[in-house]
């Protein structure tokens, strides 16, 4: 699309070599105080997860009408953040915008882990986590199979499916840096970088097919992302609760995810960018760029939200009234306006020059952002939920330390993986940057 | 459920050598076979028993459930005149008394420093024997009638020494024979005919919920309810605090407590002069001794707007078959008996004996203790002169205000004997304490009602080592005129009121048809002419001051619907009931009323401490405007010390607040007190309730039907289809049976006796204050009560609606529910993964979640039924419109080749209701009730702009002029 | 620009004539006894070509906030379609003296007062004419600032941009909202804004293909556009389609699976009523099916006769929809397919292509 | 048939003298010639040009066989035990066709993992005569060909940083 350059001037492909395996020497002392920090996030999830498996879901704050706490909350946010990984390195591919080659493995690496965090929180919310796998489409002893008219079960399909094909994007994408990484060390890593490089020699009759396969793959990310993300909003929209029963979801849903994924992407490229001295690979334009992602799709997310209440109004249903009455000034009415200010108000700020061109002041919009898509899933969820159809069953709902001790959890699980890929694989694309710089010297103008 | 194979083999052998005589240790005499003369008990198959239910003195004809050994059921007797079928919740709870963790196992001696011995009969009976003493011996019992208090008074005489049977009970029928005594100079009772009545004004009178007989009450009044061409009973209610029974009436208007007279007594004169016409003997002296009364000194006294005691008075006048019933207010000063005279003046005049009355000159049906006497029996022990007493069915130091002077007076007598089922504070003092059967477990004949004669049988065998009380009283002293055995001497009984109510017949055979029926009834009742009015009437009349009311505030203490006067609160399903008017659960608040509320500013929740006649009591505060300004009112129920594991002992006991003034002409306890003092205390107690708005907010949940637009719909037979919308998914046919329920709302009085049948039925697990606060309640069926907006509210049973288009079917990700050939909403447990996500999707909120694994200790898990399977935690469950009962129903008509019919199934909840509200049938059957009630012109579905298409179908209540 | 006048002349005739048959038989539909015959086919050409001009726009400005170089050929080609943007709100005045028979809830089916403040006809007409009114005078402005700053006298207009996107969101939101929604008022839903100015867009896209095939040939210069733009712009189409699509279905399925009869009734009416259902299919088949199965491989996209004809059927797809959405809501019960209709549409094309015609006087394609 | 033919490895740390080579060899017709590079090269994809990858048809293939499985699978299982739930028909397509989207793109994506592995010839394990530094940032090429193509081709690599060349039996 554009001509930018988007690397420090003067880099070649034998610094890109160096600067990227920087990360992968031998861990210093603060990454294993990291890493027992995570672990403990991680015990301490597992307890609360244990208790609530023997003693019962009581111990969670779900009661009649709110049956569905901040499990579903989580379970969309991490779906959220993952698809940001798949919008930067399929569907920016497909654009071929130039500034996604820096950013799109540590996305992509974003999103494998987020999706398997986010897989976790369907069966921690069942009341019967051991039968979790009568969710799985397979015939029980008197061959009743699963319902596929269940909202649910396409969750099971889609997260499954987006799980398998990220993966599977990931580690193909992978296949020509671990060769590099193969050729610069030997012994165990050598032999560990070989078997994920799969013998990749880097002959043109190879890269022809991974560039085929490579764009195929993008192809089929792209509508993947939107579709598993429709179903997750479908999960809510197929129900006929009011707040919830509402056509807009999907492209809502879609916008909501990629806004919270870029933000997400801004929060964790901002310490890994100071930690890997990566600056000159990953510079200020990138986070532009994905400021100006976030604002779209913060007009996008603004733009639902209005909507919703136009048609509230509009609809003269006394249901629907009631419902985005009660989300705005009810019980949780600070929260939905907490939500209000992080998605619509203050991305707004991105439009001046000034702050798109901050990166710290982006690292900070970027973790107001993401409180604010949490706290929209929770206030969609909850307020839908505590007060719908039937008066009598209006009641209210409140996280217990177990759910919030399954949050941190979840956060600790997501941040270990992530150190570890950091530390195991290369952080940035060596052999996309390469060929981009490549391109830039002596592909000459051709497109 | 911990019931092996070897213990259900060894309750099927004690069962059946139960088959001998009933008591076990008794010499082996001819068998009397039980119900069906089974050769052999087949296990698995329901065995009916009919007997009566002795929760409170109503005394309603019950059946009791027995499968494999365990009563698992009671359902009131179909043919039985006082219950005719339907069950009060307190009836329905009678099995927690039988199976409850705190029953008294076998006989204790409690020594002087307290310490427990637990003796085996022998040796306490020996004990007991030896310890007698020559001098006064008195058995203090509740109210006892029919054969039991024959043979204890039979026993008692036979005793050396003057000897007594105190009967306390402090809710009881005695003003109606006082008053007639003073109205009419006779001692005859009064029985009220709600059915025959056209418009019945009540004051104080809860006759739904603990007035005289609230089964009975509550059907006739359902009957008088119906629209029959072109008329239906108007119902009016005037009381000092609101009620179940006031939320069902028409209007209801809150009065100043002892205005009560005065008003009544301007609306005779009102009528007197309006009916110049009919021919009420002494016309002169009735207008001379009425003159002083008037509407407008009424008004001003009780604070009832003038027109609106106008439109009762001419209504009343109007009305052809009307009927006034005073309840609360007899106990609301110690001149509480005025008003019930006021009533029947009224009631006279009116023209309502012989039509909506009828007087029984049987003067022996109430002998309870008036409680002036009580307090003269009480001193005659702390002067010991009492030398033996005896306790049985009753606990005065909880439900009698004098709890010290008491406490002191038993210390004196030197041997107190306790026959208990389980423990209670009264028994506590006792030095022996015998068990004794439960009104389950043993034989007896009641006469509650004159002319009634309940058969009481055991439907198991004893679960513990206890005995009738009878039975011991005859092996401690053999008395010369009764014969050596209960059982004998229940036969002769049984024999002598053969004789008097059919002559003709023998009394062997028939002794079979008599144990199926569950008694014998004449049906025509002795009934006297209306008698003429006595003359000292009107002096009485002349003698009645002004009365005068207080500024400060009063305290009333109520009769709970739940706990009558205190005697169910150690059964978790009482507690867990939601409260007839607040759905407050596991809590009795005291209800205030804003003024007072904001005098010492509280709000909902906080703890007040009350304290009166130098006692003081701690309970959170309800803050209603239900109730007279100056008054503040409280349900008896809590602050029990010593009542078992599931009492609220937090909350204090309010009876204990009492002064000892007595009623002037009955004696009776006064259930009033002037000097009440409310402190705030730091403290405050969430209470829980179940129900989230009281108020609609225009979602026509409950709907009504003006009755002039209901009689001209009636009129002309109008109906109209429920499900009209257009359809885009295919129909899907149900080919046999297509089962729905009709639920009338003009029926409905939100009384729970079908929610508390339903935690019976389908071992519904008990979740604790704690949890209900948190919501997590279970009940598959709920009362929810909605404010109609112009101050009434009304009731509505709300169960799952087994939708055709079942919102929560779809959504389930494991085919765990999905929708029967038969119409039904299936919920399959043991598929259930708990994603919870059906829950969510029903509009209804029907839906129950198992968040905690549920837990039946030993006893009570033997009261679980066998045929529900035991949910466990993680899994969704809600009504099944009792499907259990549906497949036995079909199997059964399998067997003999037919269909099912109409009737043959019941749910547990239509079963149990008193007022027939709930309706059950298969709409393909077009002769079924259901079918025709479906296109009812008053029938409506809830929530049918979503298109559920639900199978639950309601009928509009009529809402009077 | 080649001055191929011999053709430009007898396509002016042509339009010239079509536009005199269109005004006649407006004319005359309106004065039959069943006025809402014409007064629902005008609307529905009137949402169309509007939309379609309003998308020339949006296209440019599009390429102008993504500073993408590879549409800056087409991009002059998208912008000459902006030029029926005065006449449609000429058409929108006209369209005021038909509103009776166009919309129910002025006489046939009454609405509750909340309502009433937001569906009156001043209200209504107002904001719609000051929308459109404020869209038009933008976008001529924006098209003007854009030439310039290809010519490097100002700096871009990237801004300018922004702001004319969100308004078209935003207008052609309430648009939707009241010429679509509105003629069954107790229907909802609240896609209808999203999916109305996506269509329009598809739409766009689909007629600047076939302009710039149709220039390509005739009028524009011969190497005016590569194989490439036309693979690029085929590959956008294919991306729309699918998008579209999704917006279809997602309001499709939410509506199925509710069953709630306020919302299946607008459904039922026109996926399960006999007359409309072959309709509803044939928009879907022609909308995304077509598009999806030729675009597919590379061939599809650079063959311009190929993406042409998917562009035509693309148009005609979107024609149908909005026909689909509009009529049943007007007159549910009868379909009509006749010289009105043929005449007061090809009117329109006519006008279209007049005013296209005008508007590449004024906006020349640069050589 | 074995037969022995020599193998020339040439490697190149200068782009613009290795691209020379590769514009030279261009001509040689049917050459077995395998190019590496640390990075994809457009130009040498122009100048050693190959027929469009069978990857494609891997993924199509994969797709269809979704689409398929993702509507009988549901199908069948509704048909083989019928139960109706929230009145919908039995056969509910509408949601079937999110079930067989789904699929189609994980069989689609399973399918070009596969077709790639197989195209590429990649989890063998064997880096026979490959240079470490041929991942960096240095291009090479390894030529087989009899001893008078080899003389022809000789003078070609007159500029490369390293020729080696060797025997290998190849069979033909």
């Amino acid at each position: 699309m554009d001509k930018e350059n988007y690397f420090a001037p003067a880099l070649t492909a034998a610094d890109i070599n160096s600067r990227v395996a920087y990360s992968t020497q031998k861990p210093g002392v603060k990454f294993y105080l990291a890493i027992a920090l995570f672990l403990a996030m991680i015990g301490f999830g597992a307890y609360c997860l244990y208790t609530q498996i023997t003693t019962g879901m009581g111990v969670a704050g779900m009661n009649n009408p709110v049956a569905w706490g901040i499990y579903l909350t989580n379970f969309v946010f991490w779906v959220g953040i993952a698809h940001s990984g798949t919008l930067i390195s399929a569907i920016l591919f497909l654009f071929r915008s130039r500034w996604r080659t820096s950013v799109n493995r540590i996305a992509e690496a974003m999103t494998v882990f987020a999706v398997m965090m986010a897989g976790l929180f369907p069966l921690i919310h069942l009341g019967r986590i051991w039968f979790c796998y009568w969710l799985f489409p397979y015939p029980n002893a008197r061959t009743l199979w699963v319902n596929f008219r269940s909202p649910l079960n396409w969750d099971v399909f889609a997260v499954s499916t987006y799980m398998t094909v990220s993966t599977l994007f990931f580690i193909v994408g992978m296949i020509p840096d671990m060769a590099v990484l193969r050729d610069r060390f030997t012994g165990v890593k050598n032999k560990i970088y070989g078997i994920f490089a799969m013998g990749w020699r880097g002959t043109h009759k190879q890269w022809h097919h991974y560039e085929t396969a490579y764009m195929l793959f993008a192809a089929l990310a792209t509508p993947l992302v939107i579709s598993v993300h429709s179903i997750v909003s479908w999960d809510f929209a197929m129900s006929i609760l009011p707040g919830w029963h509402s056509t807009i979801f999907a492209p809502y849903f879609v916008s909501g995810a990629i806004f919270s994924g870029c933000a997400m992407v801004i929060t964790i490229l901002y310490p890994l960018r100071k930690i890997f001295k990566l600056e000159d690979l990953i510079t200020k334009k990138h986070f532009t760029r994905l400021a100006q992602m976030m604002l779209l799709t913060s007009l996008i997310v603004s733009y639902s939200y209005l909507t919703e209440f136009f048609i509230a109004w509009y609809s003269n249903n006394n249901f629907e009234q009631e419902s985005f009455l009660y989300r705005a000034f009810g019980y949780y009415g600070p929260y939905f306006w907490i939500m209000l200010t992080c998605n619509m108000f203050i991305p707004l700020t991105i439009f001046f020059k000034k702050i798109r061109t901050n990166v710290k002041i982006l690292f900070i919009i970027s973790i107001f952002v993401n409180i604010g898509m949490w706290m929209e899933r929770f206030v969609i969820i909850i307020t839908s939920l505590a007060r719908d159809f039937d008066p009598y069953a209006w009641g209210q709902y409140s996280p217990t330390h177990i759910e919030w001790g399954i949050f941190i959890g979840s956060f600790g699980g997501f941040l270990l993986l992530f150190f570890s890929f950091v530390k195991f694989a290369p952080v940035v694309a060596i052999s996309e940057v390469k060929g981009q710089i490549h391109h830039d010297m002596h592909g000459g103008d051709h497109d | 459920m911990k019931f092996s194979r070897r213990s259900f083999l060894k309750s099927l052998g004690a069962l059946s050598f139960a088959m001998a005589p009933p008591v076990t240790r008794g010499p082996l005499q001819q068998l009397y076979p039980k119900l069906i003369p089974a050769e052999e008990i087949i296990p698995g198959m329901p065995y009916w028993y009919a007997s009566t239910c002795r929760e409170c003195p109503a005394g309603c004809g019950v059946m009791h459930k027995v499968r494999d050994g365990n009563v698992i059921k009671i359902e009131g007797n179909p043919n039985h005149p006082i219950s005719r079928g339907g069950l009060c919740p307190r009836g329905q709870a009678a099995l927690q008394e039988l199976y409850n963790i705190d029953r008294i196992r076998q006989p204790i001696f409690i020594a002087e420093n307290g310490k427990q011995t637990e003796l085996t009969w022998e040796a306490a009976l020996r004990e007991i024997r030896s310890r007698l003493i020559t001098g006064r011996t008195s058995i203090m019992t509740g109210h006892v009638n029919g054969a039991q208090k024959k043979f204890m008074e039979t026993w008692l005489r036979t005793l050396p020494g003057q000897n007594s049977l105190v009967e306390y009970e402090p809710l009881n029928r005695r003003a109606d024979v006082q008053v007639n005594k003073i109205v009419f100079n006779k001692e005859v009772s009064s029985t009220y005919h709600l059915d025959k009545a056209r418009y019945i004004l009540s004051i104080g009178a809860d006759f739904m919920e603990t007035w005289q007989s609230p089964v009975q009450h509550s059907h006739n009044f359902a009957i008088a309810r119906q629209l029959k061409d072109g008329q239906a009973c108007k119902f009016v209610y005037l009381g000092i605090s609101g009620s179940l029974t006031s939320t069902n009436a028409d209007e209801s208007h809150i009065i100043a407590p002892r205005s009560e007279p005065a008003i009544l007594l301007a609306l005779a004169k009102y009528i007197l002069e309006k009916r110049s016409d009919n021919d009420i003997r002494m016309r002169d002296t009735w207008a001379e001794s009425l003159a002083p009364y008037s509407l407008e000194t009424a008004s001003q006294l009780s604070g009832v707007a003038l027109d609106i005691l106008k439109k009762i008075a001419s209504d009343l006048s109007q009305s052809d078959a009307s009927l006034v019933l005073c309840g609360d207010a007899v106990a609301s000063h110690e001149r509480g008996t005025e008003s019930v005279v006021a009533a029947t003046i009224l009631n006279y005049i009116a023209g309502n004996f012989g039509k909506t009355i009828e007087l029984f000159n049987s003067p022996d049906n109430d002998t309870t203790w008036a409680v002036s006497d009580f307090d003269r029996f009480v001193e005659s022990m702390e002067a010991r002169q009492i030398s033996t007493l005896m306790i049985h069915q009753t606990n005065p130091i909880y439900n009698y205000p004098g709890t010290q002077k008491l406490e002191s007076a038993l210390r004196k007598v030197p041997l107190k004997i306790a026959f208990a089922t389980t423990m209670n504070e009264t028994v506590a003092k006792a030095d022996f304490i015998l068990p004794i059967h439960h009104s389950i477990e043993t034989w007896g004949l009641d006469e509650p009602e004159p002319g009634v004669f309940s058969l009481v049988q055991p439907a198991i065998d004893p679960i513990y080592e206890s005995r009738a009380i009878e039975e011991i009283l005859l092996s401690i002293r053999l008395s010369t005129d009764l014969p050596e055995t209960f059982e004998k001497f229940i036969n002769d009984e049984w024999a002598a009121v053969f004789r008097k109510v059919e002559p003709s017949e023998t009394f062997g055979p028939n002794w079979q048809t008599m144990l199926e029926q569950g008694g014998m009834w004449s049906d025509e009742r002795t009934m006297d002419s209306v008698p003429s009015i006595s003359r000292n009437l009107f002096d009485f009349l002349s003698s009645l001051k002004h009365p005068v009311i207080p500024a400060a505030p009063m305290f009333q203490v109520k009769a709970s619907h739940r706990f009558y006067d205190g005697r169910g609160a150690n059964k978790s399903w009482l507690w867990e009931l939601p409260h007839g008017t607040d759905n407050s659960v596991w809590d009795t608040p005291v209800r205030i009323h804003p003024e007072i509320a904001a005098a010492h500013h509280l709000k909902d929740g906080d703890v007040v401490s009350l304290s009166a006649n130098q006692r003081t009591i701690e309970a959170p505060v309800l803050i209603t405007n239900n109730i007279h300004p100056n008054v503040i009112a409280m349900e008896i129920g809590a602050g029990h010390t010593n009542y078992g594991e599931m009492a609220v002992k937090e909350t204090g006991n309010p009876i204990s607040l009492l002064s000892r003034t007595n009623d002037f002409s009955s004696g009776d306890l006064v259930f009033m007190t002037d000097e009440i003092s409310i402190k705030r205390t730091e403290k405050s107690r969430k209470i829980a309730r179940v129900q989230g708005s009281y108020d609609q907010h225009r979602r026509e949940i409950i709907q009504e039907i003006p009755l002039a637009e209901a009689v001209k719909l009636e009129a002309n037979h109008a109906h109209r289809p429920i499900h009209e919308h257009t359809e885009i998914y295919p129909e899907h046919k149900h080919p046999i049976y297509d089962w729905a329920m009709v639920v009338d709302l003009s029926a409905c009085n939100g009384c729970g006796s079908c929610v508390v049948s339903c935690y019976a039925e389908n071992n519904v697990p008990i979740v604790g204050k704690q949890q209900v606060e948190r919501g997590r309640e279970m009940a598959w069926i709920r009362i929810e009560r909605f404010e109609m907006g112009d101050g009434r509210s009304r009731f509505l049973p709300m169960m799952c609606q087994h939708c055709e288009h079942a919102p929560c079917e779809t959504v389930c990700p494991v085919y765990a529910t999905m929708h029967s050939s038969e119409g039904l909403n299936v919920q399959v447990y043991n598929r259930c993964v708990g994603t919870r996500y059906c829950s969510n999707n029903c509009p209804y909120k029907a839906r129950r979640f198992n968040y905690w694994s549920p837990k039946w200790p030993e006893p009570t898990d033997r009261q679980l039924n066998p045929d529900i399977y035991h949910r466990p935690k993680g899994v969704m469950e809600k009504c099944t419109f009792c499907s259990h009962r549906i497949r036995k129903a079909k199997e059964d008509a399998k067997i003999e080749g037919r269909l099912v019919r109409d009737g043959e199934v019941m749910p547990a909840c239509a079963q149990s209701c008193p007022t027939g509200a709930l309706t059950f049938g298969n709409l393909n059957d077009p002769e079924s009730k259901v079918s025709k009630l479906v296109n009812d012109y008053r029938a409506y579905v809830v929530f049918e702009e979503l298109n559920t298409k639900p199978s639950v179908i309601y009928l509009k209540g009529i809402k009077h002029g | 620009m080649k001055e191929n006048n011999a053709l430009v002349k007898n396509i002016r005739i042509i339009t010239g004539a079509l536009i005199v048959a269109g005004i006649v038989f407006v004319v005359l539909g309106a004065r039959s006894n069943e006025p809402s015959r014409m007064w629902q086919i005008y609307l529905v050409n009137f949402l169309l070509w509007t939309g379609v001009a309003q998308a020339g726009a949006i296209f440019s400005a599009v390429l102008e906030i993504t500073n993408a170089r590879w549409g800056s050929r087409m991009r002059s080609v998208a912008e000459s379609l902006v030029s029926f943007l005065p006449v449609s709100i000429v058409l929108l005045l006209i369209m005021i003296i038909g509103s009776p028979h166009i919309f129910p809830w002025i006489s046939k089916v009454e609405i509750p007062a909340a309502k009433q403040i937001y569906l009156n006809l001043p209200f209504l007409y107002g904001r719609n004419l000051l929308g459109m009114g404020l869209l038009t005078f933008l976008s001529i402005v924006f098209i003007n600032k854009r030439r310039s700053a290809d010519t490097g006298l100002i700096e871009r207009p990237r801004k300018f941009a922004v702001v004319l996107l969100i308004l078209y969101a935003v207008i052609y939101t309430f648009v939707a909202f009241d010429f679509i929604m509105s003629l069954s008022p107790h229907w909802y839903s609240t896609i209808m804004g999203m999916h109305f100015f996506t269509a329009c867009f598809y739409t766009g896209l689909s007629v600047i293909l076939m302009s710039a095939v149709f220039g390509r040939w005739h009028l524009f210069p011969a190497d005016f556009m590569r194989d490439k733009d036309f693979h690029d712009l085929g590959k956008l189409l294919f991306g729309f389609a699918i998008f579209w699509m999704s917006l279809v279905w997602s309001q499709f399925l939410v509506i199925w699976y509710g069953n709630m009869p306020e919302e299946t009734e607008f459904l039922h009416l026109r996926f399960y009523e006999h007359p409309w259902q072959t309709m509803t299919w044939s928009f879907i088949i022609l909308g995304f099916f077509v598009p999806l199965i030729i675009l597919l491989n590379k061939k599809g996209k650079t063959n311009q006769i190929v993406s042409s004809i998917v562009a035509t059927l693309i148009l005609l797809g979107s024609f149908v929809h909005l026909y689909v959405l509009v009529v049943p809501s007007i007159t549910p019960h009868h379909l009509y397919i006749g010289i009105q209709e043929f005449a007061v549409s090809l009117g329109f094309i006519g006008l279209f292509i007049l005013s296209h015609d005008v508007g590449l006087k004024y906006w020349p394609i640069p050589d | 048939m074995i037969s022995v033919k020599n193998r020339l490895k040439a490697v190149y740390n200068d782009y613009t003298k290795f691209i020379k080579a590769i514009d030279k060899l261009s001509g040689f017709v049917d050459l077995d010639i395998e190019v590496f590079s640390p990075m994809p090269l457009h130009e040498v994809f122009e100048l050693l040009p190959q027929k469009p990858s069978g990857v494609r048809w891997f993924t199509f293939s994969g797709a269809i066989l979704g689409i398929i499985i993702g509507f009988a699978f549901p199908i069948y299982t509704v048909l083989d035990w019928p139960l109706i739930t929230g009145g919908k028909p039995l056969v509910t397509v509408q949601a079937f066709i999110i079930i067989a989207f789904e699929l189609m793109i994980l069989f689609g994506a399973g399918f070009t993992l596969l077709g790639l592995l197989f195209h590429a010839k990649l989890p063998r394990q064997s880096l026979a005569n490959y240079d470490p530094k041929f991942s960096e940032n240095s291009f090479g090429m390894i030529i087989k060909a009899d001893d008078d193509e080899l003389e022809k081709l000789r003078p070609i690599f007159s500029e490369a940083d390293d020729v080696v060349v060797d025997t290998v039996e190849v069979d033909v």
